[in-house]
């Protein structure tokens, strides 16, 4: 197994054990939220896309795949954050009166 | 090793291979600093208190991360990088702004799609940037995010069309449907290996794509509407794993946190499905619709049914001290979110004490109806878990089902026969009253009648969801 | 930063927020069997004596380093599962009579 | 680059690079393995119905490691294996089976003196074998290793020397103290930076080695016996960094996760002694001893105090339905746990319901009382936390504090001006009537007078915990 592989494989099942260990704990009331912050974390995978896109040599269907996966990141980076926000907004205390 | 079959594509061959050099250590700093951040956003989301804060973070440490990677000097032309990054924002700005709250599930459905075609498109691009020198670990690798990636695009697709209603929400099935799809399945990963020991191979891509888009499709739509909250969750998993794969090809250990942050997470939530409905992952996606005849209905039924008109029910409302309501399925689809919440403002002006109670599959994914009642204002303390108030039914005058059905059907926790059996229910049947709203005695996703209907304590309120709660609140203004 | 530097840090940092999460859950009743039991499984250090101690090529003094390493960790193999178990074992629920 | 200081290790030099050579990939899988056993250990120490399976995982993921380990090509001779794993596997043996209960604190802290010493020795082979063509990272990884691996073993050794009485357990100070050990620290900071400069330096490695011993003395001596909980913690977090610093040195990931789980874990545990105390690290670790005086014990005691004999206790037990026994540190000294025991037994068969509070910091280290009375087959159903009693002491008709008094001083929680305000306390005073035993009126850890012992409803048996013990079962007996 080459050394890259097997770093990579060691941060994976670290990674799901603590995401394991953390989510267990949410309330099922936040599941919702959960659901698209979780979304809005992977979709760093716009960090692989943004290399792709600007790389700027190759050829261009790659570049436009780039492009793609780019946007296609980019709604859930933007929409992902910004509709948990707007749900957990709405999770309010009772008001003293 | 370069083919003459990709004529156009030689020339770029051995250009992309921008995870070879290795990042700059401030990059790998941001780069630690975005995956702690990530961490620390899930677990703020533990509580309300901090859960904004963890949203903050996250958005924090993916800023970070971004801003480090655009300013990688691989990274040349911002051409493309600015016009898909405005595109992209924007739908996404749109998305998350204009979504009713009805309608997150499929929203959420979206983002899978979205997410898993970045991750499969990535994927692609690798793959025929580098074919002609690929180690086999690699190219299993790509073949990995590929598979999970264009399946999860599919799959996530047909769950947003069925939960928006555009396709048919009922399960649609053919002859031999599990040996089909498993066949499909089964060329997929044929076509994957034999990508690993020759990647060169011109039509083994494009065939692979295809059969994997194919059986995302096959996958869901055999599953019901009903069973969209455990589908949902594991479309969830499946496309932080693409984004974790994608990490692997691209060799980027940020991108493989991230992604299996979000793979655990929608495990963990189909699992908690999954256990709500007493059934097992496999049974719900090869589970073949059960064709049983709900043909007792009569039997339970029969001459024991009692309706209610709103008035009667603010009447048995203007002696209760302590009032608790079922959101059910039914409650998203008529829209009844801020009805109720007005029935709960009125209620508590009247100096009734209302808590709601939600079972964690009621609504159409996890969590659903806590959102909509936080949306119509209702305190979150009022929000209720199933094991929180089972034990308290008992000391309830009225409980006011709306929409809901097999989740307070006491054949689950009583009749050891019934297809639900072992499901764990709300004991609504325990209180002093039940009022049920609904539109008719249809039954509900377990297509079996519930004898709650039946029961002496138990009135039926036959009428929309949300134009009932208004009825009632009407009615109550009028004593 | 070199990738082996780097791949360690992502591994150290999952890590121990993994242990702080599974950690924490543990009952004050049992945090003397966990030290004990924590103590045993950082011993897993032994594996870097051992390499040391079987080289069996080069100075003389080095392979005494690894070997006196060697026992010392192996004191903490052995003698931290030992007494974590002893002490659990003790634990007992009230007998029914 | 290889100096003419070294004569007899230059032979050898870039012979000694057993990492640089990647893992056969089944041995990756094996190490991953036992990480994963190693994750799963810990957890399932979260129930006593798993705990014990916990152990089991780790020692079958040590041992798939070990004997991997063995079997790598680069293992060659196996004699000095032979000889240290015999050697080492007997004294572990023999510690883990002779170890008395009450003395598990002083051989917790040798155990963390053996793996210190282990990082530590490995730590300067690595440096001695490479010196000529180390990069500055990885001399700053074996810096660390050094540093952490010797300032342990010795900290450890006074730690366990003053639990054993073996040294004076009253904090040892000297004029400039702080000012003194800080810069031995910062003197041994200081020669890691320059070997990472210029590496093969002759005489900083042996100076570096000298500081760092000596820094682990000076650090430990000046804390109190009292403070030992706090610190056995925080050396259990620095012995599994260091050996998570040998894990960057030899790049094997195993030791990283290993070394890191315990390293985190130490910490935890230190968070709630400090919090348990209501002190910080930093007072724990550089306050000096306080010397104010407890004049007031006079004033606080004067006349109000009332001591009782064994028979009078029995007569008062024999009322009672409900006891609450609360261990200290004193109960530990006394070795008082199978006496403990026989009460419990003995008062149970008389239907008395009798639980036992736990002050997180009572005792030698942390959960040292639980592990002693469990010793004494008292059920850990019985055995309550301090959050799950506090709420309870006015329905309590008996404490017996048992060689505790800090943890039930009540100025804590009342008296601002107290030098241990807001340290949390045990309720006792709440209760109907508290016995005290301790063998004098002489004051705890902290040096105070306890306000409690002259309250009303408290009475004083002046003996040994033991003996005190022994003595109220034969009076109940007569009873
Ligand atoms: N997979 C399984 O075995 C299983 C079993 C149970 C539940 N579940 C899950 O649990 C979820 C919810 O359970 P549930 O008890 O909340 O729902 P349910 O059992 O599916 O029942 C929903 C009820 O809502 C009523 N309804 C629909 N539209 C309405 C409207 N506009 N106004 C008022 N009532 C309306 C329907 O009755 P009318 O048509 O008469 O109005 C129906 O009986 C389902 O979505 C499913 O995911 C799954
Ligand atoms: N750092 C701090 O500020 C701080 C403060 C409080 C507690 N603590 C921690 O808390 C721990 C325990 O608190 P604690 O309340 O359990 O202990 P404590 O406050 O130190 O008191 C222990 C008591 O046990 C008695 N004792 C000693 N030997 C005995 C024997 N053989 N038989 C009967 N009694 C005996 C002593 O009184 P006699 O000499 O009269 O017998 C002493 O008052 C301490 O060890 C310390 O770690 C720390």
């Amino acid at each position: 197994m080459s050394t890259t592989l097997a770093s990579n494989l060691f941060v994976f099942i670290l990674a799901a054990f603590l995401g394991y260990e953390v989510v267990r704990r949410v309330s099922p009331q936040l599941h919702t939220p959960l659901m698209a912050l979780t979304n809005a974390i992977s979709a760093i995978s716009v960090v692989g896309a943004l290399t792709l896109a600007g790389a700027g040599y190759g050829h261009i269907l790659l570049i436009t795949l780039g492009a793609i996966a780019l946007a296609c990141a980019m709604v859930n980076v933007v929409g992902g954050f910004m509709i948990t926000d707007r749900m957990l907004k709405m999770f309010k205390k009772r008001k003293e009166k | 090793m370069v083919p003459a079959s990709f004529p156009a594509l030689t020339g770029l061959v051995a250009t992309l291979v921008p995870h070879a050099a290795p990042l700059p250590w401030y990059v790998t700093v941001i780069y630690m600093a975005a995956a702690v951040s990530f961490v620390f956003s899930l677990k703020w989301l533990n509580s309300h208190k901090t859960a904004r804060r963890g949203v903050k973070m996250g958005e924090i440490g993916m800023a970070a991360a971004i801003l480090a990677t655009v300013f990688l000097p691989e990274v040349r032309h911002y051409n493309w990088i600015i016009i898909a990054g405005i595109i992209g924002s924007g739908i996404g700005i749109l998305l998350a702004v204009l979504t009713p709250m009805t309608a997150v599930p499929q929203q959420t459905a979206l983002s899978h799609a979205f997410g898993a075609l970045a991750a499969a498109l990535v994927g692609t691009a690798e793959y025929y940037s580098q074919y002609s020198h690929l180690t086999p670990m690699h190219t299993g690798a790509i073949a990995f995010e590929s598979l999970l990636g264009y399946l999860t695009f599919t799959g996530s697709l047909i769950a947003a069309g069925k939960l928006q209603e555009v396709l048919p929400t009922r399960p649609i099935s053919y002859p031999f449907q599990n040996p089909i799809n498993l066949s499909v399945l089964a060329l997929a990963v044929a076509c994957g290996i034999w990508m690993i020991v020759s990647p060169a191979h011109a039509l083994l891509y494009p065939l692979f794509m295809v059969l994997s888009l194919l059986f995302g499709v096959l996958l869901i739509i055999p599953i019901g509407g009903g069973d969209m909250p455990t589908v949902i969750a594991l479309l969830n998993s499946y496309a932080g794993l693409s984004a974790a794969a994608m990490g692997f090809v691209v060799n980027n250990k940020l991108l493989i946190i991230g992604g299996a942050l979000e793979g655990s997470s929608g495990f963990i939530l189909s699992m908690i499905m999954c256990k709500a409905m007493n059934r097992s992952f496999l049974n719900v996606l090869f589970g073949q619709a059960k064709i049983e005849k709900a043909a007792k209905a009569d039997d339970v039924y029969g001459g024991k049914i009692k309706t209610v008109t709103a008035e009667e029910i603010a009447d048995i409302l203007d002696g209760a001290r302590r009032v608790v309501i079922v959101p059910g399925y039914g409650l998203a689809v008529a829209q009844a979110q801020h009805a109720t919440g007005e029935l709960f403002e009125t209620l508590t002006a009247r100096g009734v004490d209302v808590e709601f109670a939600i079972h964690p599959v009621a609504g159409r994914m996890p969590g659903h109806m806590n959102v909509l009642l936080a949306e119509a204002d209702i305190p979150y303390d009022h929000l209720k878990e199933m094991d929180q108030i089972n034990e308290q039914f008992d000391d309830v005058d009225v409980v006011i089902v709306n929409g809901a059905n097999d989740v307070v059907n006491p054949d689950a926790r009583d009749n050891a026969n019934s297809p639900i059996a072992g499901m764990p229910i709300l004991n609504v049947d325990k209180a002093r009253t039940v009022v049920v709203i609904k539109r008719s005695l249809s039954p509900g996703f377990a297509g079996i009648p519930n004898p709650l209907f039946a029961r002496d304590n138990c009135l039926m309120f036959f009428s929309d969801g949300k134009k009932a709660t208004l009825d009632i609140i009407q009615a109550l203004k009028k004593t």
